[in-house]
This record gives C-alpha cells, structure tokens and sequence, in this order.
C-alpha cells in the first residue's frame, strides 16, 4: 500500500470523487491558485480548472451559504475553511440553513456539502487559532461530523462524506496535514460513516480519542503497557453519528474508560461520551470515566503554557493508572 | 475637503417616501446628498487633495407607465395575474382568520400590499426552470409561483398534507417543483444562498437564474453584503430584491441605515441595481424582465422594490411605528386595486368578471381551509424522518 | 413582597443599573421605540432616553462587537438579542472577541457586557427559532453562562451580571416572560453568579433543571410525589460555572439523578453534568444518570410534533422511576 | 437599460496599481465604468426607464505634494517620524531572525513595507486619549504607538515580560495605556470593535476618536460593512482605514472583488471617504489629520490606503503570485527611502545622522532580542490568571 501524507490522502479522496462526479467541486480561500493554505489541493486547480477549484473572498458566510445553494440545486461542494476557528463567522449558515432546510422543507429538499478543515490547536497560534469544533457541530441533528486521525481514514472518510447526501462535517489537522500512513487506495474505498476503529487492542482500559489526540492516547498506550497496563485504543472517527456499540463492547472488556479531547472539557464529546457509556454500561464500569482535555482556558500562545494546555501524554496515563486504581 | 463635508446629515431628512417615489426625479431619489460645501471653519487648511468624483447610473422603474401591449401581455394575462394577486390576499385574510382561532400558531407575516412584488416577479421568469428564493413572508411568494392553497394553508396548520408536512410552518414554505426554496427565518440569512441557486444554474450552463428576495431590514445583515460581492465577482445569474416596505418591524429605514436608498450599494459591489415601483405588477414585471436579461447573461442585479406592507410586522405589532395617515395613503397605491382600475379603464375587464374572480378565489381559500382543518396532524413516530437522507441513522433516543 | 413577571424583573434589574451607573447601557432590535419585541425594556427609552436606550440595526455581529468595543473602553453595555437563535451570526464577537481579549492581552483588558435574549423553544416557532444555547457558549473559557427560571432569580442574576466585570450569557424564554413570581427587590439584592438554589426538597432522586425545563421538572417532582417518590429539584442557574457542589450534595442525598436540558441531547450541559457528578461521586450513584432532552432532531412546527419534541413531565417521571428501580 | 449596461466588465481591466495611483486622475481611480452604452440586443426593448445618477466626490490624497512646514511640522518631528519607521522595520527584520532560530512561533506577518501608514496614523492622533486597533500584521503599530521594542519582541518570544505576559503572541499586541486594542486574529472581526471604541469615546463625550486598521481582504466580511453602516448612522468618531496592500495572502484585490475600489463603498453607507497613498508619511498624516477632525465631528470616515507589503503574508509563503518586478517596483517607493530623500533634500538632516540614528535603533531591538531572550517563561500556574476578572473562578481542572 503507498505511503500518502493525510494532505495527500485528502486530495487524493477529493480529486477521485470530483473525477468521478462532475457535479462535485471545491471552494475555499487560496483553495486554487496557491494551491492551498496547507498544499491540500495543489495541483488540483491545474488538472481541474477554475470552474471546480474556486478561490473564495474571506467571506466564509457568503460563500457557505453560496455553497448551500448549489448544494440545494444538486451540486456536491466541498468547502474548505482554511481552519474551523475563521468558520464561526459562517456557523449561521451551518447551524440554520446545512443543518436544517431538508427537515423544514419536509424531505423535499437535501444539502449534500462537505465543510472540511483544520482543526484543533497547532501550536503556538493562541487563543483565537486553536478550537477544537466537534462538540459544538454535533449538538446539530441534521449534520454529520467526522474528525480523523490518519491518512487511511481520512481518505476513506472523506470519499465517503462526498458521496454522502446529508451535510458533513469534517475535521482536520494542521499539524497533521505532513502525517504520513499507508493508504488503501481505490475508486470506492469508502469508510462508512458512523464506523469507530480499533486502533489498538487491549484488556485493561479502554482509551477513546480521535483527531491528533488519538496518537497522544497512541504514545500513552505504549508508556501503559510498560507498567502492564493493556489498554485498548478506539478512534470513533466519526462523532456524529457515534459508535457507541464499538465503545461499550471495548468497556465491557475493560470496565474502565478514559476520553481523550482535545477540546475544552465543558459540554464535549468527552462529556457526551461519558454520558452515554454511563447510561448504557452502568454495571460494567469498574471506575468513573475519566476525560483528558485541554484546559478550561483559552489557548495560550508562549510554547511551555501550550504545550500544558492540551491533553499530554502523562495525563493520560495517570488517568488510566487512577481507573485501574494503581497509585 | 469640502467635497465630502456636509452641513447636516441629508439622510436624516431625505427618503421618507419609500413607495411612490420610483417615479420622483433623478436628483430626488439618487442625488448625492454630500455636495453640499464645508461648514465654516470645519477643515479650513483643506486645500491640496484632489478629488475623484464617482458616478453611477440605475434604472429607474416609475409606475403606471408600462402598458400590457407593449410587454406583450395579453388580457389572459392580466387576469391570471389578477386573480394570482387575489389568491394570495384572500389566502392570508383566511389565515389571518385561522391564526385568531388558533388552528395557526407561531409566527404569521403577511404579504398584505406587497403581492405585486410576488406576481410581477414570477411573471418576468420561468416557473419551475428558475430558482426563488426569500425570508420567511412567504406565502404571496408561494402562492404566486403555484403552491396551491390547500398545500399551503395545511402547512400553518401543521398538518401532514401541507407542503412540507408540518415541519416548516408559515415561515418555510418550500416547493421544489416550482424551483419555491424556502421561506427562511433568519433575516437576510438565506441570501448567500440564493446567490448559490444562482451559482449551480452557472455551473451546469442550464440558462436559469435565481431570484432573492429580502426585506429592507436584512440590508443590515453581514450576509447580504457578503452575497453582493460574490454575486459580482463570479458572474452569478442572480437577481438580488430587497423588498423595501419601509419597516423592518417597528424601525424605519431611516432609523436602520447611514444611507437608506438601497440602491447605492451597487456602486460599492461593482454590479448593476434598479429602483423599481413595486405596487405596480406592470412595472414589476417590466423591470424584472430586464433583470433578467442581465442576470441570463452573467451579470448579477441588485433591486429595490418599493413596496409596503398593510399589516403589522407579525400578528402581535401594535403598529405605533406608523400613522394612520400613513397607511391610508399607502392603501391608495393598493397593488390589486390598481391593477383592478388598469383592467377596467383599458376596458379588458368589467366588475362582474372581476367580482366572479374574487368569489372564485374566496371558495378556493375556503376550500383550502377545509381541506387543512381535515387533515391528519403528522405522525409523532414521523418525526424523525426527512432529518437526514441516511434511512438507518442512528438517532439518540 | 411584590409579584413581578419575568419581563418586569428583567426591566427592574436594568432600570436600578443604569440608575446606579451611568455606563450601563441597553442595545439591541426594537428595545427603544417599540418597546421591545417581547416588552422587557418597555418604558426604558422614555426613561433613559435615546443615548442609553438604543434601537439598531438586524446586525447582531456588528452591534455585537460594537458593544464589545464599547466595553473595553469601561462602558458596560447589555446586548439585547431578541432570541438567541439570532446570535448565531453575530456568535463569533463573543467567542473570538469577549471570551478571549482578556486572555489574549494578558489580563490588560476586561469586557464587562452581558449578552440577554431568549433561550429555546417557544411553541411552533419552528427549527431556526428554537434552540437552546447554554451548551454552546458554556464551552468557552471566558465567558459565565446564566439560565433563569423565575422573576426572582432572573432580578438578581441579571443585576450581578451587569455589575460582573466578566462577560455574561444570559439566557432567559420567550415563553415565560409573563411568568410572575415574588421578587425580592433592592438596590443591592444580588445572587451570586455560580450558586444553584435548591427548588424543592426531597430525598429519593436529585432532579436537576433550569429555564422553563425547571418548572417541567417540578411538574415531574409533584407526580412523583404522588407516587411516593421524592425528589430534590436544583436549580443550578447559573451554568458556567456550575455548582457541582450542589449537585453533589444532593446526589450524596438521593444517589440517583436525572438531568432536564431542554437542548438536543448531544454534548448538552445535560452531558456536562454528567460526566461532573460520575467522576466525583462515582460510588455515591445507585444507577446510571439519565437526561431528558429534546429529541435528537431539529424543531417540527407541528403543534403536536414540537410537544412531543420538548422534555416531558412524563418522560421525566419515567426517568425518575427508572433509576429508582420501580417498574 | 442603456445607463446600466456594460460591454465589458471594468473591474477585469482596472485598478491594477495599488499603490502609486493614489495620485493618478480622478478618472482613472473613481469613474464610473459602467458609463458605456449597452451592447447590441442585450435589451432591445429597454426604453422607457428613468435614469438616476448617483455621485460622490471623495478626497484624494497624493504622494509627494504636502510639505511639511504646511503641515506644521518641525524637523525634529520629522526625524522622529524617521524614526519609528526604522524601528519598526528593524524590529521586524530581527523577528524574522529569531522566527528562523525558532524562538519565535506561530504565525509572524511582517508590516514591512506599510510603516508610513502607521506612523503617519499615530502622527495625526492624541496617543493615550484616541483608540487604535488593528488585525494581526499589528507589530508596525504597536510600536509607533510607543509600546517598547522590549515588551514586543518578549511577547513574541513567549515570555512573561512580555506585552500580554506571553499569553497573546505575534498577533495579538495589545497596550492599553498607549491605547493599542490589539492585535486581532480573525480576519474583520476587530472591526465592529474599532467602531465600538469610537462609540466609547462619543458616549463620555471624552473628544476621543478610534482609528481601525484592515486590511484589503477584510472587506469580505460580513463584520465590516455591518460597522461602516452602524459607523454613520450613529455618528461615531471611527476612522476606518483598509490597508490596502494588494492582496490577502495570494488573492489579488481584484480575484476577490467585484469591485475592487474600496472607496465606492462610502457611497452605500452614506458616509465620508479619501483615498491616500500610504507610501508617503506626510500625506497620510495630512489625510488622517483632516478625517479626524471629520471623525471628532461625529462623522466617520472610510479610508482607503494604498500600500504594499515588502515581505510574504506570513514566514511560509512562497509568494508566486506577483512578479519580482512587481516588488522591485513597489521598493522604489519605500516609505523610509521616501522620507530619506525628503530630509536630505530639503536639507533637514545628513546621511551621517540617519545613519547614527539607524545604529541607534539596531541596537535598541538586539537590545530588546536580549531582553526577550533572557527573560523567564511565564510559569504554569499563571496559565490560570487572565481569563476571569473574577479571582476565585472555579475552573475545571
Ligand atoms: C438574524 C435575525 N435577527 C433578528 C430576527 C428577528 N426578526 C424577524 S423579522 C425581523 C424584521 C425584518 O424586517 P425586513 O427585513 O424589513 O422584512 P419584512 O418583515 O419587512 O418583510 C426581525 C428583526 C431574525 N429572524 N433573524
Ligand atoms: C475569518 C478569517 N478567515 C480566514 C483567516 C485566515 N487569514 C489570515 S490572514 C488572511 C489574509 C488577510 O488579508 P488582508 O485582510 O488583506 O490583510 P494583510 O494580510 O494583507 O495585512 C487570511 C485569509 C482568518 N484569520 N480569519
Ligand atoms: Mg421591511
Ligand atoms: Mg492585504
């Protein structure tokens, strides 16, 4: 299998479909000429020309709700924002119109788009550049929400959401774009949406995380099994609709569950993931659910309060040790 | 600087006359109210700068000037344009009616005065071929371009055989077949999409257009300047109308807006824009039929329909906003009646002919009443469906 | 002590605040010359005059971030939204901006606003005109989040906002501005931001809720009384930062709880709490907690749709009988 | 239809020099393109409509025409001018070293080339009493404001001696006692803030005014033209200036609008415009001296500045999207140069002494690389502080 960074497994993914499906385009800023704020789509305004690979004003409420409308009309965009933090000035049109029109118009209508990005912090960025957005968009019936790990899944996934009549949501990594991992290629490799996978199996504890979190649980995982602790590694990959079967089936393994999300704790898919785990496995638990998060702060820009700030391999670790009750 | 000085505001004193207007003079309605000279001593060592001088010219589009002939229409036309208006009055005094009964709930906007705007519109494009698009006073709109009554009238009543079984209400009126996009509840909110209708008719080269129609109030909207520019800059077959009735709930244009003539803010987006007397349906369709000529070939247009709006904002305005005075003399632009008055003193048409119309419409709408008040309510169990196209999603339960 | 309705306790709050200090100021649509679409800030123009009492635009991010301006300078401005759905387009301002200036200027700066409005469903308003927020803004570090259930608490809360030098979410209902209730007035008469008030008493199963949810769930706390069930009802009010303790307390109590949250079940606060209550009294719970929540779909407008899409008192007792282990 | 009509359009062909135009004729930067006759048959039957003309005349500022003994300036004024462009721009060169040795992170966007636009700002200003804010390409005005090249290069470093104790970073330079609102991130979002800062002063009627500072590409947001018309209608002391330097990131001002003259948009929201070429401190000075008298007036002013930006969006761009020739162009109307030339021509000063104060100012910002290098990180805990006023917030931990 070829080794694809996830920036090329994305691209890959979006120039087969748009090979495919001549009513799927992409639009976004510096989508086109530049070749992409983080090279996601370069080369594609060349093989594919500027009717299907837009440049965008920094308008990202404009343009995803122009988007919506071509969606509305048959057209599959796919809308890249150069990071989810720049789309909360086009959430409206996400929460009110993406979400919303196919119930309201009883069925009649449906808003097949792909809204995709950075997310997540990226270093020293600070406050404002740094939002890890899942929670906030699965709160909406009416949107799916995806957040990737690796290159394999992001290909897959991403194909997948393109064909995908309901509006999705997908989440990226800067700092995971130069990520690479061997990629199943193949005209229909599709990863079904709403499928969790078992990045690593394991006896004693079961670690949940996705997005770039899932390699910090990954390294977490390795330092446990040091101390023999066997902990099972599953990347829900997609959020919204969730796996929850693929997290209980782990825990009824385990009966020990800790959640690693890069987001702020309050109201996360940490939160819902507890939530749910609690509600359905209340017997199994051996412990309470722990999550690792970033802090209840905004991002920080100096390199040490950043690097404290998100879920740290220690902390995951301790919480693993502190479920399974080991001092 | 004594270009861009001025003594006093004009927008505090100019534009109180939002409907009849259209046909005012050019210097009334587009001059520059800035060319006035600087106040003493306001800049007295200004002296150097040059001055660039900006010039933009709209269409104007008076009333009772464009006669059915010469827009090809025939009386047939005329009368189904008549009876369109009609249909969508009675409609909404029906519901208006239904909402005091409380078989409607929730938020009611009626079109009331407005409903040459709807007819004049439809009649300037190709149903089913064009995409609309508007806010949630929708249902002249609908109507207009071919909902039916019963459909629609079901809709406020919540039932399973409205348009969009029960799930949008009076503010998401949607039919597809008729290219009927909503009916959409978040001021100005829907315009960059209708500038995406627009966009997909480009995309695949099918010769369509869109229409957007959005009040005055929505010009305050980020949304709505950000949809211009895109418009403009990608060549959008978009038609762009902000149904100017002079209020956006209780608050005037005036009060609302640095620069309320509307139709200024083409000059800052690059595209073309018409002023457009919007209680006269010959004149609407007129000018939209130019619209649309540019919009078929690429080039967006923004209109300001002057139009106004008989009721309150919703079902529960007290009105204070405005006089009686007012709103008398507005009724005296009364789009149906003076298209009624056209009808009869072009002799293409007769009271009793017109009468039997309006008994016509009324049954139709009573009808429609009947027909919702009978319908079953949607099913609790149905509630999750039309959520998402996926037939198994897995919802939280 | 005088019964006021909601809307009176709201004006009564802003009315001695801006009596009191000159740099409070009220803005939003129609608060001014229609009195205000729900008539909370009725007779304030003729009060205050047009310098504090100001009508604007539909330009929720543009006054948003005027305000926001505004209070960096020391004013400290209430922005009236006229629901909070209509916050969406302007949600960028609070998040990027009020929620984080402080932050991002190394404590140099502070942003004393409270942003008010309507929270959540108001009968057929359809699926734009009926979410509920506390979720969504209680994610972000920087901002307090307020939901008042009564005149009383909504007086105190709102008058502790204004004088909170930290910016507030306030979350209030179309739908129960005409609520009346006792109201315990005075120029000083503050309620802590972050302290939850206990409703009812009871013993058998702690329910937590607030907004109009809470009165469902007293509602819920009558029937069950009839059954022989009784249930403690919180209130916890304010929602970032929550009164864990109080729950705590309760639970330790009851070792049984159900959540009200009237928002979609995904990542709610109802989720938040939770996780909360699970990780500090894992061993004080004698069943899971369960939540009741709207459905995990966007508002219907159908009279009977939208009843049934909001929490239940019945579906509230179910809740509570279930995790009482009576059938 | 005629008026409305264009055969081709203008936006392609104009407005392709940004920069030294601000001196070019009225014609060239302000008329109306779309004065050309309709294309045959795109409207055959268009006749009847009115025709409205809008105008505006806005203030053009030129480079190289204001003095500086008219503008009351001293020599000593002038070399301070000379100055604080110098540091600014060997501020920003060291930066660019320290981010190469990776003690700078995040992303750093250099202002080289725009320091004339900040310092003539700050020159026509009461410092302390008026209000600034600006994007993230905020280091020029933060300095030329009077925040330390220490407290600057430590907050960029990530230390606690930093502006904002390590906490903002690169972007978010924030001073309030020199009235430095930061330093923003997310692109137009300060901008309904400028103009609440501007609505501060007017509400304590303390005299102050706000100037706030985008750049070309923000004027795709929604947020921007929400303020402007919200500037004007209520008669806010905002000085809102586009920094106009061709591009946002790779996109050209004219890939991005439909128009790309910033200035036309004044005439939708009613309010005063110039257009400055920002290349030349003493004509920005002129120009904001005279919008601020405007502003303290209660008229707010939109500001369009044309500039360039010597160096890439941020460290990592490739910068293939304009020529060398462009950029060597554009160096030969660097602003220091500029004011250079201006001193030793009109005999104000000598090489020898611009070269001292040259030396000088290097050695200030190696001083302020040594401060920031030695200075501690903030400490963990710290992380805590500055989120709340409230001292006791009880986090989640
Ligand atoms: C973003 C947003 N803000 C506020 C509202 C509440 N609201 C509904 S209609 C309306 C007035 C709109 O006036 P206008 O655009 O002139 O349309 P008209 O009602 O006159 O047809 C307001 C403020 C809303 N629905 N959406
Ligand atoms: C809302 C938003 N969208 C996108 C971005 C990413 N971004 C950062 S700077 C920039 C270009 C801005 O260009 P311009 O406004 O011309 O300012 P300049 O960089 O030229 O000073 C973009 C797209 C952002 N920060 N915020
Ligand atoms: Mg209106
Ligand atoms: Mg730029």
């Amino acid at each position: 299998m070829p080794e694809l960074q996830l920036r090329e497994a994305l691209r890959a993914a979006m120039t087969e479909e748009m090979e495919r499906d001549e009513n799927v385009f992409l639009l976004g800023e510096e989508v086109a000429e530049y070749n992409g704020a983080y090279k996601v789509s370069e080369g594609m305004l060349a093989q594919f020309g500027p009717k299907r690979i837009i440049d965008t004003p920094i308008s990202e409420l404009g343009f995803s709700g122009v988007a919506i409308g071509a969606a509305l009309k048959g057209l599959r965009p796919i809308v890249e924002f150069m990071t989810w933090n720049f789309a909360f000035v086009g959430i409206d049109q996400i929460i009110s119109n993406a979400a919303k029109i196919r119930y309201m118009s009883g069925g009649q209508l449906k808003v097949p788009i792909v809204f995709r990005g950075a997310n997540g912090s990226a270093g020293q960025l600070g406050a404002t550049h740094s939002t890890s957005v899942e929670s906030i968009y699965s709160v909406f019936p009416g949107l799916k929400v995806i957040s990737v790990s690796n290159p394999d899944d992001a290909y897959g996934l991403l194909k997948s959401s393109i064909r995908d009549d309901d509006p999705v949501i997908f989440c990226e990594s800067e700092v995971m774009f130069g990520l690479k991992g061997e990629v199943e290629l193949g005209k229909d490799r599709l990863i079904p949406i709403g499928k969790a996978r078992i990045g690593r199996e394991g006896s004693d504890v079961t670690l949940v995380a996705w997005n770039k979190s899932y390699w910090t649980a990954m390294r977490a995982a390795e330092e446990l099994a040091k101390e023999g602790i066997s902990a099972e590694v599953i990347d829900p990959r997609t959020i919204r609709p969730l796996d929850i079967d693929a997290i209980l089936g782990s825990v009824a393994k385990t009966n020990r569950l800790v959640i690693v999300d890069e987001a702020n704790p309050f109201a996360s898919v940490a939160s819902e993931i507890t939530y749910q785990v609690q509600e359905r496995a209340f017997d199994r638990l051996d412990a309470p659910i722990l999550r690792v998060t970033s802090q209840d702060i905004p991002a920080p820009y100096a390199k040490n309060l950043i690097e404290a700030y998100v879920p740290q391999v220690h902390e995951i670790v301790e919480a693993c040790r502190s479920v399974s009750y080991v001092a | 600087m004594a270009t861009t000085a001025k003594a006093a505001k004009p927008r505090r004193a100019a534009a109180s006359d939002v409907t009849g207007d259209a046909s005012a003079s050019p210097a009334e309605v587009g001059g520059d109210g800035a060319s006035g000279v600087a106040p003493e001593g306001v800049l007295p060592d200004a002296v150097r700068e040059e001055q660039i001088v900006i010039t933009k010219t709209v269409a104007s589009y008076p009333a009772d000037v464009y006669s059915h002939t010469e827009l090809g229409l025939s009386k047939d036309d005329l009368l189904a344009m008549y009876r369109s208006m009609l249909l969508q009055r009675r409609f909404e005094e029906r519901a208006a009616q239904a909402y005091g009964k409380q078989k409607i709930a929730g938020f009611l906007h009626l079109y009331i005065g407005q409903e040459a705007v709807s007819t004049g519109a439809v009649n300037a494009i190709h149903v089913g071929k064009d995409s609309v698009i508007t806010a949630y006073r929708d249902h002249g709109l609908g109507l207009a371009l071919g909902m039916t009554a019963r459909e629609g009238m079901a809709e406020m009543f919540g039932r399973a055989t409205g348009s969009s079984k029960g799930k949008g209400g009076s503010m998401h009126f949607f039919k597809e077949s008729v290219g009927m996009y909503g009916g959409h509840g978040i001021v100005g909110g829907h315009v960059p999409v209708g500038v995406g209708l627009a966009f997909a008719h480009k995309y695949k080269g099918d010769g369509g257009l869109s229409l957007t129609f959005l009040g005055d109030g929505a010009v305050g909207q980020g949304a709505v300047h950000e949809a211009l520019n895109l418009a403009g800059l990608w060549d959008c077959p978009a038609i762009v109308i902000i149904e100017n009735n002079g209020y956006a709930m209780g608050t005037s244009i005036q009060r609302a807006f640095s620069e309320p003539e509307f139709v200024r803010l083409a000059v800052g987006y690059g595209i073309d824009a018409m002023v457009v007397n919007g209680m006269d349906v010959l004149t609407v369709t007129k000018a939209l039929r130019d619209a649309a000529v540019l919009a078929r070939s690429g080039r967006p247009v923004l209109v300001e329909m002057r139009t106004y709006r008989y009721r309150g904002h919703s079902m529960s305005d007290p009105q204070n906003y405005r006089t009686k005075e007012e709103l008398d003399a507005k009724k005296e632009e009364d789009p149906i009646l003076r298209l009624k008055a056209y009808l009869l003193e072009h002799q293409l048409s007769t009271n009793e002919v017109l009468d039997a119309i309006d008994e016509e419409v009324k049954a139709e709408v009573l009808d429609a009443v009947d027909f919702a008040d009978n319908s079953p309510l949607p099913e609790l169990k149905d509630a999750y469906d039309d959520v998402y196209v996926q037939e198994d999603y897995p919802f939280l339960k």
